[in-house]
């Protein structure tokens, strides 16, 4: 798992890159633990290049999301791949999150 | 093709590093029974919820203990037993959370319900809880 | 990363049909004990010639019979070691063709010797002959 | 594995989709058979879709090349991948076979 951020217009911006399991899992959320630190209210969150997640990446971005409610922060998720997607689809969260199809999209979406 | 027997048997140590060889060996195992891409990813994920589980719940996190994986095909189902020598539980703990009142967790056992046709924990096996998982193959 | 103990069993059937399983396995296995992609790509070269010779030779092409491969990973040194209950030859039987004079077969054994640095063969196994080939790491 | 065959310019070309080792060395075979058994001389086999081969394969190839060469043919190979030029040259078998980078330079080496 490799992870790469930036901020763009306000915006913290988590690329990830590489399958999400509870071998990577711990990494990402010591990068979100930061962020909920901070108070970050926004985070875009990647995942053009996550090719499989199971249910404890999913965990992990429900926790992080409810986290970020507690200041009124929101995590929005980009690029899903069509098996990714699945998995989001499969546990009903696709409508818990605001995914978008483009990182553009969800950065653009918050302002 | 037609076998009753044992087809594979894979055993590896309770560490995460390892869910990757596991899933990759169940979508191949998978693919060669037959089933089609998206079955096979399903299957894949299935394998990993509940061998995250048995990393979790079962070893607490021991790293060190032997995951065992056996894969079954018959004429009908294809199965995957899953044997550990942790933590024995009731069945009846072995359960999913609603789930529209999200939560971080309780999602795997949910994941695995929905993708197989039958989840089956038996805590009474010889050296230790067994989870049996079947999937009926299209030709039923 | 440090194991002395077992560390991956894998058991098949000797049918062709499992030599990708074989072959995927062990390359994540390769790249789990760190080896670089074309290290990983050397072994799975490797373990794919040393079970067609099982499949070939010790089998003579019976398809049911088990092939056992384990891996170990020590300190310096990664073992593969394989093991089937077929026909035992003497070890100086195991042997490549002179490579320069071209042949349709005789390959394997060449290749195998070329991409590691033990190869061993023992016919007084107590269920058959085992083959056991080792790797160095790096690090040595 | 997939074959797919087609003649141009009174050269056999035989485009292999897939691994190759014992799981699909007969059939490879059956098709060079044929060939074979026609006298083809001109045969190039395309392996751009050929991301493995072990010395089940080589050792196809090799059989191939030296039945034709009773009649006077001659089997080239192209589009070998990385990884499958890596075997060949680990069994010094690069100067055994005429190998091309393009389908159509083995096509047209014949002429
Ligand atoms: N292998 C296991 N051994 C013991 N208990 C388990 C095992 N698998 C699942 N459980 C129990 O079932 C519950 C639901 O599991 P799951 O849906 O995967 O969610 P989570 O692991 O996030 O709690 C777990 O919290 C645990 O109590
Ligand atoms: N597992 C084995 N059991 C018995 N004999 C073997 C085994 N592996 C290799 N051999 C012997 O070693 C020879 C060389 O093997 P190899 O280099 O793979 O070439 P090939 O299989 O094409 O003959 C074989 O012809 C066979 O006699």
């Amino acid at each position: 798992m490799e992870i790469n951020s930036r901020e763009e217009n306000g915006v913290n911006v988590i690329i990830l890159d590489g399958e999400v399991d509870i071998s990577s899992t711990d990494l990402i959320r010591g990068k979100f633990k930061k962020l909920i630190d901070e108070k970050k209210k926004k985070i875009v969150v990647d995942l053009a290049n996550v090719p499989y997640i199971d249910s404890s990446g999913l965990g992990l971005f429900v926790e992080t999301m409810q986290e970020m409610g507690k200041y009124g922060g929101e995590l929005k998720l980009a690029g899903l791949t069509d098996d990714v997607k699945k998995v989001f689809e499969l546990t009903r969260l696709t409508n818990f999150f605001s995914i978008f199809a483009e990182e553009k999209e969800a950065i653009e979406s918050f302002k | 093709m037609k076998n009753g027997h044992n087809l594979i048997k894979l055993e590896v140590r309770s560490h995460p590093r390892y869910l990757r060889l596991i899933r990759n060996a169940t979508y191949d195992i998978a693919m060669i029974c037959g089933f089609t891409e998206d079955e096979a990813k399903d299957l894949r994920l299935v394998i990993d919820e509940a061998c995250t589980n048995v990393i979790k719940h079962s070893y607490q996190y021991d790293y060190s203990k032997p995951i065992i994986l056996n894969f079954f095909l018959y004429d009908d189902r294809f199965e995957m037993l899953i044997e550990d020598c942790g933590m024995k539980v009731r069945p009846s703990q072995i359960r999913s959370r609603e789930i529209d009142n999200v939560k971080p967790g309780g999602l795997g056992v949910y994941i695995i319900k929905k993708l197989t046709d039958i989840m089956e924990y038996d805590p009474t096996g010889k050296d230790g809880p067994r989870l049996r998982l079947v999937k009926y193959t299209k030709k039923r």
